[in-house]
């Protein structure tokens, strides 16, 4: 419940600063619900891939300086 | 060595000769501030300014450097091995830098490069394939003080070349075999224009009135500075922030990180500052240098007594004023240093 | 009052409080070697009080040094810097019966980078206020400026700039704000769309040194191991990488989440002009919206992040 | 002209846990190659970062003799990133040692006296190289007495057991070992250093002190040979503090205008007497 409000503002936090959307989610899942948890990754898996690879908040290190 | 004639009309052409061979930087105006840019043409280039905002030394010592790589694969006969970084592709020109940045660059070449095993190739390659053209300073700032650490507004140190503006042209000081080259289509001066530079250096001199004395602090023994009762009200107000040391031309501390991404991997150095706790913590969590006071005291210490006791009396400081302007709650190293002295 | 007069109020305050042993220390403001360089002061004695000063040029945030002091001490503080204080008595860094307040009303501090922008190229020498005015002076010039002109941009949309508590309040209370609605202007990236606001934030942040003078001059930042000074686990890289640098703002910015008084002690402290206001603005603007909170002015509140309601929102989670 | 950053690659030959609480352990590297190991030319005292790719680097003291041949021998403290993941490296994996670093106990100029070695917990490691080099035959005739006292908390944070039973035992030198505190089958000496030192009195005439140790026994052990009559020229220590380059440019060992990576480790006590204490 404390976590409600940081996440809350963190979101906002990172989606103002222009964080690519979609990247972030968050869901209530009790430690009793595995098939929640199953559920969720999947769907945050592949709502992830489809977005393709990241191009904000990305460093490489190959990158010659 | 001789002095040429560089007329203010034809510093496009000098510049475009510089250019053929080399990549040109000059203090320019970036967005509002006076920075070190790429330039392509003379108009590109800042002529009246006081200083830039942070000093060049990032040239030869950039903030973040990659030094060397390894592939990140234990199993490979080549894994984990690190190979150099390569050195700077193509030479450089630095235009305009003002004497007391060039000053510091000579200060640091005694540091970079001591003996066989304390030879930085980083800083030393970039330095050879960097050719530094000064501008002198006619105009200095209330906050320089050069002339009482062994620099001033005309010094030569750390030039290939020194310019003197003389109004419709600058007169070209000739400091070494690699300014000789660079300067060798350019005419000769003559003695009245040699003569306009010396009136101008000595009026310059005499512009800058917050000068320091030194004598005290060169003939005291280390712990006699060290244990001075002025440090507890120096470090009262300080942040232990990094300002002073990441804006001052002559602060070269830096930290070793590696980093892995997949089969790369990379050793880099990042600039790092006394003024932080972590700088100096041991692994056990004993820290020599453990409060605020330690810390400050060791920058003041480090630049006005350990450098000259170590380097043949260079100071490690060459008044160029930044961290006065810059440190956010106004520790004025002018006021240290003759806080030391009295 | 001018500022000249409560100045003098502040050394006639600070010189009884030392002189009866009511406090070890003032902490004031002290004029500076620098033009619009006032700097933080500690003052033990009667004699030493006299060196202490009030100006529009007082940009640091004093209630920094109060965390965790021994002793008793005074500190000078106008409506930011109490707020500060009130915050760090209720986050138990302070404890209020060793504070005695100076109080004084802000009279909006100057934007040192903003008077500079002015006189391009030139060297400015002395400033000097009076009145509403300050009069620049540099090589070969003399000019007034209106210093709602030159305003810190904080200051502008301050709501309190009367102090929240004081144990003494020189110059009487003055105007509470210089009538700028900061809700306006808090998060100007909201109406951009994301690609805009990721360009905004890269071009915000792309001069940062990672001086931290930020972090250091913030009443906030307490922390005995910051997270950026960590190594194990390392958050956060330490080089220049826009991907490191980054990081340490987004960080910074979200750990002063709910207890940011807008003070402006971070961009002012900046070497490198960087308006990190930007991030902790929208913060606190979301603070505001989503749970009616304004940091530090009341001694007892608490602070948000370390609260929650039943029906908190919380539409973003599925 | 060689980049002296970039270390000599290395293969891990043999590991051994030194200390009961496994906090301590060995590692002897071989170089991959021969003119890396040519080029490696030490003397008791020195140090060499240690280079775990994709970790970093630690300074620590050689514990190997250049008398005992080309490998390498290290024993390292559990405490950092580094050292931690060093701990769970094992024979055959590569890494990398740059060095050798900083200067090392002055031997050849002492040719002749007699030698007293003071060594607490781990900081034992460049003594027993140094042990290692006095007690090699081509040196041993050139000094007189020797005198190794060395000190730990119990039997098992003792180093190199073996190896000091065998100096005992060889009759070349004195060895004084001592524990904090009586121990179940241990029938050694029971004390800290400093006592343990002052029940043996080193004669100061004609002899030199080296010394390597925690702060705190340093710190009661010099008392110790001040009222021996020891004079601080006499007196020689090593120091550690927290290094990156290694080869005095980086700024944060420095001791006053003394980097200890480049003009240390090794200092005499008259020279540290005239530093601030900022290690």
């Amino acid at each position: 419940m404390f976590a409600r409000r940081r996440f809350a503002v963190l979101k906002n936090l990172l989606e103002y600063a222009g964080l690519e959307p979609g990247r972030l989610h968050f869901s209530w899942i009790s430690s009793a619900e595995a098939q929640k948890f199953q559920q969720t990754v999947t769907e945050v898996t592949e709502a992830v891939k489809a977005l393709g690879p990241a191009t904000r908040m990305i460093k490489d290190i190959r990158k010659v300086a | 060595m001789s002095s040429k004639i560089l007329s203010k009309d034809k510093l496009d052409a000098f510049l475009q000769g510089l250019k053929g061979a080399r990549d040109v930087f000059a203090p320019a105006m970036v967005e509002g501030k006076v920075g070190w840019a790429a330039v392509e043409q003379a108009s590109d280039m800042l002529t009246e300014f006081s200083n830039t905002e942070m000093s060049p030394k990032d040239f030869f010592f950039p903030q973040t450097e990659c030094m060397m790589r390894f592939k990140n694969a234990s199993g490979d006969p080549e894994g984990m091995i690190m190979m150099a970084e390569p050195a700077l592709a193509r030479p450089r020109a630095l235009m305009n830098i003002r004497p007391c940045d060039a000053k510091a660059f000579q200060v640091l070449d005694l540091i970079f490069v001591q003996d066989e095993m304390t030879n930085d190739l980083y800083w030393r390659d970039k330095r050879e394939r960097t050719a530094c053209i000064g501008l002198a300073c006619n105009d200095p700032c209330p906050t320089c003080f050069c002339t009482s650490v062994n620099c001033g507004p005309h010094h030569e140190a750390g030039l290939d070349l020194l310019l003197v503006d003389l109004g419709d042209k600058y007169l070209v000081k000739v400091l070494n075999d690699k300014g000789a080259e660079l300067a060798k289509d350019l005419p000769a001066a003559a003695a009245g224009d040699e003569a306009k530079a010396a009136e101008l250096k000595i009026a310059a001199e005499a512009k800058i009135t917050g000068g320091v004395s030194m004598d005290q602090v060169k003939s005291r023994e280390v712990m006699e500075l060290y244990e001075a009762g002025h440090w507890d009200r120096v470090q009262e107000s300080c942040l232990n922030c990094g300002t002073c040391t990441f804006c001052c031309p002559t602060c070269h501390c830096f930290d070793i990180q590696d980093e892995v991404q997949g089969e790369s991997g990379r050793r880099v150095r990042n600039w790092d500052t006394c003024m932080s706790w972590l700088f100096t913590m041991h692994g056990t969590g004993h820290n020599p240098r453990g409060t605020k006071k330690d810390r400050v005291r060791q920058r003041f210490m480090h630049k006005f007594k350990y450098i000259p006791v170590k380097r043949g009396g260079e100071i490690g400081c060459v008044g160029c004023g930044r961290c006065v302007q810059l440190c956010p709650v106004n520790i004025d190293v002018r006021r240290v240093v003759n806080d030391m002295n009295a | 009052m001018d500022n000249a007069a409560i100045a003098k109020g502040i050394r006639e305050a600070a010189k009884k409080l030392l002189g009866e042993g009511k406090v070890d220390v003032v902490i004031g403001y002290a004029k500076g070697t620098v033009p619009m360089r006032d700097y933080p002061y500690f003052a033990y004695t009667p004699e030493e009080a006299e060196n202490l000063t009030w100006s529009g040029f007082c940009c640091n945030n004093l209630a920094l040094y109060a965390i965790r002091r021994p002793g008793r001490m005074a500190v000078v503080a106008q409506g930011c810097v109490s707020r500060n204080l009130v915050g760090l008595v209720n986050e138990n860094q302070v404890k209020r019966e060793n504070l005695y307040v100076i109080g004084v009303n802000s009279p909006g501090m100057v934007d040192r980078r903003k008077v500079q922008a002015l006189f391009p190229g030139q060297t400015i020498t002395e400033v000097e206020e009076v009145g509403d005015e300050l009069i620049v002076k540099g090589v070969g010039f003399a000019e007034k400026v209106a210093r709602k002109k030159v305003m810190r941009q904080n200051c502008y949309t301050c709501v309190q700039r009367n102090p929240v508590i004081s144990d003494e309040l020189i110059g009487g209370e003055g105007p509470a704000s210089h009538g700028g609605n900061l809700d306006k202007v808090a998060a100007p990236w909201e109406k951009l769309g994301s690609s805009e606001r990721w360009a905004e934030f890269q071009e915000s942040f792309k001069d940062c040194i990672r001086c931290y003078a930020c972090r250091d001059a913030c009443p906030l930042c307490y922390c005995h191991v910051c997270f950026v000074d960590e190594s194990q686990p390392q958050w956060c890289g330490k080089t220049q990488d826009e991907a490191d640098v980054a990081t340490f703002h987004l960080l910074r910015a979200f750990h002063c989440a709910g207890r940011c008084t807008d003070c402006g002690a971070c961009e002012s402290a900046c070497p490198a002009g960087i308006k990190m206001r930007r991030l902790t603005m929208k913060i606190e603007k979301d603070i505001r919206d989503l749970y009616g909170y304004q940091p530090g002015m009341a001694i007892g509140a608490q602070p948000p992040m370390t609260l929650f309601k039943p029906n908190d929102p919380q539409d973003f989670i599925k | 002209m060689r980049n002296t950053y970039i270390p000599y690659p290395v293969r891990i030959k043999q590991t051994r846990v030194e200390t009961e609480d496994k906090q301590l352990k060995s590692f002897l590297f071989e170089f991959m190659r021969d003119e890396d190991a040519e080029a490696f030319k030490y003397m008791p005292g020195q140090f060499a970062e240690l280079s775990v790719s994709g970790y970093g680097e630690i300074p620590i003291g050689i514990a190997s003799s250049p008398t005992e041949g080309k490998d390498l021998l290290f024993t390292v403290n559990k405490v950092g990133a580094v050292s931690t993941r060093l701990h769970n490296m094992k024979a055959g994996d590569v890494m990398g040692v740059r060095g050798p670093l900083g200067n090392s106990y002055p031997l050849k100029a002492n040719e002749g006296k007699n030698i007293v070695i003071v060594a607490g917990g781990f900081a034992v490691t460049t003594l027993r190289s140094t042990m290692n080099w006095l007690l090699h035959p081509d040196n041993r005739a050139k000094y007189g007495d020797i005198t190794f006292i060395y000190g730990a908390r119990t039997p098992g944070m003792l180093l190199y057991t073996e190896e000091w039973t065998a100096w005992q035992k060889s009759g070349q030198a004195k060895v004084c070992v001592t524990i904090d505190r009586e121990a179940p089958g241990w029938s050694g000496l029971v004390g800290f250093v400093p006592t343990v030192t002052e029940q043996t009195a080193p004669n100061p005439d004609n002899a030199i002190a080296l010394i390597c140790g925690p702060p705190i026994m340093i710190k009661f052990t010099q008392p110790v040979f001040d009222k021996l009559g020891w004079k601080s020229d006499q007196i020689i220590m090593s120091l550690e503090n927290r290094m990156k380059c290694g080869i005095g440019i980086c700024g944060r060992c420095n001791v006053g205008p003394e980097y200890v990576c480049k003009d240390g480790p090794v200092f005499t006590k008259t020279q540290l007497d005239r530093l601030p204490r900022e290690y």
